[in-house]
């Protein structure tokens, strides 16, 4: 608020004489017009890109057709979405039918209020940031529940009932290891998670504690996927068995707001993650933080949500499907018990106090942990090229291997 | 604990193994066309639509027969004696007029067996495949023309000996040699 | 599992027995995992199925009672439309069937042609097989890479015979057109590219995937008795750990002349003739395709060119008897029953569908798997509904 | 074994229920006496030496025009073990043939029997579960039969297609395209 005013000061110094009013209504609704310009077109831009990216994983071009390179194609789409007709089908619950993508757009947009986009650029800076945005996401699952309840369709109810156990069954994985930060900074403030990580790009959350944070960073990054029903785990939505799972029965505007919805949570978790473990609006070196007058935060924090947007796609476009039991297997036996690992190992090593001279415990213990896991990747390893060398032997051609698989065609 | 472990690190390792993959071909060329602007160079011998020149066609019926679906309707008439000759362009004379000869190719199945039997070549597959249309009678298809020249002199005794006889039975519909192998299937 | 034993199916199907929290999932003929026109009655608890009612007949076309009213030429294009997948593995069965009847031998070097076609045929129908088996558990990618190279092989089609998909290439005594030269170069390029680059890609981006490996390593075990008393052939016989292969036990059109394995599932990862195994067949029988083929193209070389149409007889008159005979098809065993009696027209063509058969196992493989699993053994049995319903 | 030496063991066990047999045929077989064919396909698995595990394919012809006027159950069966082939054929009069089921001794017969009743209406009893396979389950007739005529409707559905182009046409409307002047190459002919 306050930057925004000593900015507009110093551009028309008129602006002092005003009503405080005005200058509050100015002030607070400048940014809070920008940043939901960006929240609800910035989807649009992801649908192109995803679309982009899966075709060029996949040797073809994608949309070409709309604009040049295909670039109007999404707006082509949405303003079809909305002048198609939303069919009602008989025996639907009229009123939870319209209901249930409006929620799911509620949880999909709220968390925008705490996610820091620079030193003061943050709508609100809640002191109980991360926990109000777990809080406000489980309202996006209500909404699902209530479309696959309401579309009166068999294919529906299976959707929802899964979503709904798939994103419960990964809250409690990500709310645990959204604890190994928080207990390192003290705070549950987005903004003060990120300045705690000042400094640099060797200060930044993910390689502190060398071992321990990169198997948190991507415990949480799977479970962040599972949340937004996105790449193995998009069950809910499962094309071939569910048909479209909980919104089979939706059609022109509301079916736009799913889309719509997933996108901005991909979004959303994804700047979440940023916070949590890659320093925010932070930029890798201190002196890139500042380009002239510019603050160039915001840059940063989209430039690296964008690059976890860009890996979620990349997993869409790689893997299958994973199948729900197999989706429960993952998220109570494998990640509940890493996160309740890491959780007592990093709350012991804070409790290590750094010693007078400030010697950075934080950054040095870790490293007998390292040996200890080092050992155990080589060990993993032979067991790697015992793989290799068995899928030689099923090639059946002396030497073929990966060698060979450098080539591309053409 | 091992079978736990070595789950989480094979599952890891295949995925990245995966994602190395689609990263490559995140650079390899498309191989998609864009269709009305590009289209694929399609080789000399591809069936698409029928056609059937009508100045040579003796009236024989061989098509007529051979075709499983009997998308091919014909009606000829006995040429009058006094009617000036006429010869197909393969040498052979032409005893019958053809009144009408319809191809309906909503029904033809493409199989090319109507081409073999005909003794003229009159009857043949041209590869134009674009004939999409809205009503689906425009896919039958009237030969029967009323103004057509057909040869007045016997073309075998006037032209070189060298013209290619009617040889007996299905002509062989040897490939020709097409002068250079489209680029299509040499995946270049 | 032991074989269907009667009595017990209509029964507890009665709705008075029905217990009330069951529920009838009806996976409609139009489904996008079915593989075509294929409606599954699955009488579901929760997401496990009790038990699965296939319901076939769609598609059905009709051809035997075609094949009673056309003459035997003019019966090869239906054949071709009964799997549109494979167009060529039909045509050659009737073709060798009719052959067989009026005992024609045909020179080395059509035969050479038709193992040529046939086994180019093999990978582009494997790459569908898998590459929708993989689209249906969730994968996209692999089967836009397998259709991209499918392509290619349904070019070199194109360039001799003129179709892409229904050919109508193999004729009683012969074969419709002679090779383009320049044909044994392209296909060498192309079998070249697939060896080195497609092959070990999609084995290393999806088949030992552990994703995909877990989705349906387990699932559907087909043990060896049930796959011969259900008649499963092909590459769904071979899954269930049985070396059963026709090229090898009874050679037709001169394989006995090219060496390759016959892959059988190891159960690598799981009890063998669960559908990875079957999915696995399919992928090393591409390889194993492709060194026939090479094998073949070498043959072409060094071979002095005959007539392809020396043998066709102008007019097809088989004397009057009847023959059972069956040709590997890449989804199985294909047998032709053909009675004839003097006349142009077959007097009866009945045909031996290994996706029929195939599915007649399905409600036992289905009981206990879960829908999304149901999907999985679907697609691994690889049925081409053209082919079920004929 | 060759096909003459399986005749011979079948004829040893069943004697005159195994009716003829026709060993020159294209695929050799063995007429079966029909009630007794659910025991023949037994012994036949059953049997070590013989060992048919598989049926390979159980076909349904007609034959109104040969002398008895009959309708066949073919049964073509294959070892695995053995690698050898037979086939046994039961005759059956051509109104309401009925022929015991092999269901229990192969599991495929289940729907090939389904699909023989289905287009030539041969019952087989004992059948778990005797529905129609192919056909929708409330046609009428059997059209395999050569004695088929096609029904004029079906649920208020043309069966035979109308010529609608004829109706047009009688109404006086000209449909169709061409005749064509250009003339396309023939791409097809050798050039001499």
């Amino acid at each position: 608020m306050d930057a925004t005013y000593a900015f507009l000061a110093s551009l028309v110094p008129a602006i002092a004489g005003w009503p405080a009013w005005a200058v509050v209504a100015l002030c607070a609704g400048l940014p809070a017009l920008v940043l939901f310009h960006f929240m609800a077109l910035a989807p649009l831009v992801y649908v192109y890109g995803e679309r982009k990216i899966a075709a060029f994983m996949q040797d073809r071009l994608g949309p070409m057709r709309v604009g040049p390179y295909g670039v109007l194609q999404t707006i082509a789409d949405a303003v079809k979405l909305l002048f198609k007709e939303a069919i009602y089908p008989r025996g639907v619950d009229r009123k939870l039918f319209v209901i249930a993508p409006l929620l799911v757009n509620v949880g999909a947009f709220l968390p925008f209020v705490v996610i820091p986009w620079g030193a003061r650029l943050q709508p609100a800076d809640l002191n109980v940031g991360v926990f109000y945005v777990s809080a406000i996401s489980a309202i996006s699952t209500v909404g699902l529940i209530m479309a696959g309840w309401a579309s009166n369709n068999k294919y529906a109810l299976f959707g929802a009932m899964r979503s709904a156990a798939q994103i419960v069954s990964y809250e409690i994985p990500s709310l645990l290891i959204i604890l190994v930060p928080v207990m390192i900074v003290g705070s549950l403030s987005l903004q003060d998670l990120t300045l705690a990580q000042a400094g640099g790009l060797q200060n930044w959350f993910l390689f502190r504690y060398f071992p321990i944070m990169p198997v948190a960073f991507v415990c949480f990054f799977v479970a962040a996927l599972a949340e937004t029903n996105r790449a193995p785990f998009d069950i809910p939505e499962a094309e071939s068995e569910l048909v479209a799972g909980f919104h089979t029965e939706y059609s022109g505007f509301f079916f736009s707001l799913f889309f719509l919805a997933e996108y901005t949570e991909m979004f959303v978790v994804s700047a979440v993650t940023t916070v949590l473990f890659l320093g925010g609006y932070l930029a890798p070196h201190p002196t890139l933080q500042q380009i002239g007058p510019l603050p160039m935060g915001w840059f940063w924090l989209w430039f690296k949500a964008w690059s976890l947007v860009f890996v979620m796609m990349w997993l869409r476009w790689t893997l299958p499907r994973v199948r729900v039991d197999q989706l429960m297997y993952i998220a109570w036996k494998v990640l509940l018990p890493i996160a309740l690992v890491l959780v007592v190992v990093v709350g012991g090593l804070v409790l290590v106090p750094a010693t007078a001279d400030g010697f950075p415990w934080d950054r040095y213990v870790g490293w007998p942990l390292t040996l200890l896991v080092v050992g155990f990747l080589f060990m993993v390893m032979i067991r790697a090229l015992q793989w290799n060398r068995h899928r030689e032997q099923e090639l059946a051609l002396p030497g073929h291997g990966a060698a060979a698989v450098g080539q591309v065609p053409r | 604990m091992k079978q736990w472990l070595e789950d989480i690190w094979e599952g890891f390792f295949t995925v990245l193994v995966g994602m190395r993959i689609t990263w490559r071909h995140l650079f390899t060329r498309s191989v998609t066309l864009q269709y009305p602007s590009v289209k694929w160079p399609l080789p000399p011998k591809s069936r698409m639509r029928l056609f059937m020149k009508y100045e040579d066609c003796i009236g024989c019926g061989q098509c007529v027969r051979a075709c499983p679906v009997a998308c091919i309707s014909m009606k000829t008439e006995k040429r009058p004696a006094d009617a000036p000759p006429i010869w197909a362009s393969t040498g052979q004379p032409i005893k019958l007029d053809v009144t009408a000869f319809d191809i309906d190719m909503s029904l033809c199945c493409y199989c090319n067996l109507c081409v073999y039997p005909c003794p003229t070549f009159c009857i043949y597959m041209t590869p134009e495949y674009e004939f999409a249309t809205k009503d689906l009678t425009e896919h039958l298809y009237r030969f029967a023309k009323k103004d057509a020249q057909f040869l007045t002199e016997d073309p075998k005794s006037k032209a070189a000996p060298d013209t290619p006889t009617a040889p007996g039975g299905s002509p062989p519909p040897a490939a020709p040699a097409p002068s250079n192998p489209p680029a299509g299937p040499a995946g270049a | 599992m032991s074989a269907a034993t009667p009595g017990t199916w209509t029964s507890d199907w009665e709705s008075g027995s029905l217990d009330t929290d069951e529920m009838v999932l009806n996976m409609g003929p139009q489904h996008p995992a079915t593989h075509g026109v294929l409606r599954l009655e699955l009488r579901t608890d929760g997401e496990i199925v009790r038990a699965a009612r296939p319901h076939i007949g769609y598609l059905h076309r009709c051809f035997e009672k075609h094949a009673e009213n056309v003459d035997y030429p003019g019966v090869m294009p239906y054949a071709d439309r009964m799997d549109y997948v494979a167009a060529m593995g039909n045509t050659l069965g009737f073709a060798l069937t009719v052959e067989k009847l009026m005992g024609i031998e045909l020179s080395p070097y059509v035969q050479t042609i038709r193992v040529l076609m046939a086994e180019l045929q093999r990978i582009a129908s494997h790459a569908v097989a898998v590459g929708t088996y993989t689209m249906d558990i969730g994968a996209f990618t692999p089967f836009l890479h397998l259709l991209r190279d499918r392509e290619k092989v349904l070019d070199l089609f194109e360039w001799t015979c003129g179709a892409r998909l229904l050919y109508n290439y193999n004729w009683v005594g012969g074969v419709s057109h002679d090779l383009p030269d320049g044909f044994v170069r392209a296909a060498r390029d192309l079998l070249r590219e697939f060896d080195s680059v497609t092959h070990p890609e999609l084995l290393d981006l999806i088949i030992h995937n552990r994703i995909f490996v877990k989705r349906i390593a387990n699932v559907g075990v087909c043990p060896p008795e049930l796959a011969i008393s259900h008649d499963l052939t092909g590459p769904n016989l071979r899954g269930s750990g049985l070396a059963r292969d026709l090229r090898k036990d009874f050679p037709y059109s001169g394989y006995e002349r090219y060496e390759f394995e016959v892959p059988v599932g190891k159960g690598q990862y799981g009890p063998v003739g669960s559908c990875f195994d079957r999915n696995w067949v399919r992928v090393a029988e591409m390889r194993e395709s492709s060194k026939i083929v090479h094998q073949a193209l070498d043959r072409l070389e060094r071979m002095e060119k005959t007539d392809v149409h020396e043998k066709v007889p102008k007019r097809v008159k088989p004397p009057k008897g009847e023959i059972y005979f069956r040709s590997e098809a890449p989804r199985g065993q294909l047998g032709f029953y053909v009675v004839s009696d003097g006349g142009i027209n077959p007097y009866r063509v009945k045909v031996k569908s290994p996706c029929f058969t195939a599915m007649s196992a399905f409600h036992h493989l289905a009981k206990g798997l879960m829908i999304a699993d149901v999907i999985a053994l679907i697609g691994s049995l690889d049925i081409v509904l053209g082919e079920i319903d004929r | 074994m060759d096909a003459g030496a399986i005749r011979d063991a079948l004829a040893l066990k069943f004697g005159e229920r195994i009716t003829s047999a026709d060993l020159e045929a294209g695929s050799p077989f063995a007429v079966v006496r029909t009630d007794a064919i659910a025991e023949v396909a037994a012994f036949c698995k059953a049997e070590p030496a013989l060992c048919f595990d598989n049926l390979m394919c159980l076909s349904g012809v007609d034959y109104p025009k040969q002398t008895p006027p009959r309708m066949e159950v073919v049964y073509h069966l294959f070892s695995y073990r053995h690698r050898h082939s037979f086939a046994l054929k039961v005759q059956l009069p051509r109104e309401n043939p009925a022929v015991p089921t092999v269901e229990s001794v192969w599991g495929v017969a289940n729907w090939h029997e389904r699909e023989a009743w289905d287009l030539f209406g041969i019952v087989f009893t004992g059948h778990s579960d005797m529905r129609r396979i192919l056909l929708p389950d409330d046609w009428e007739g059997h059209p395999l039969r050569k004695d088929w005529q096609d029904p004029e409707y079906y649920n208020g559905l043309h069966v035979k297609p109308t010529p609608q182009m004829v109706d047009r046409v009688l109404q006086g409307e000209t449909i169709g395209v061409g005749p064509f002047d250009f003339t396309p190459e023939n791409r097809h002919v050798e050039e001499p």
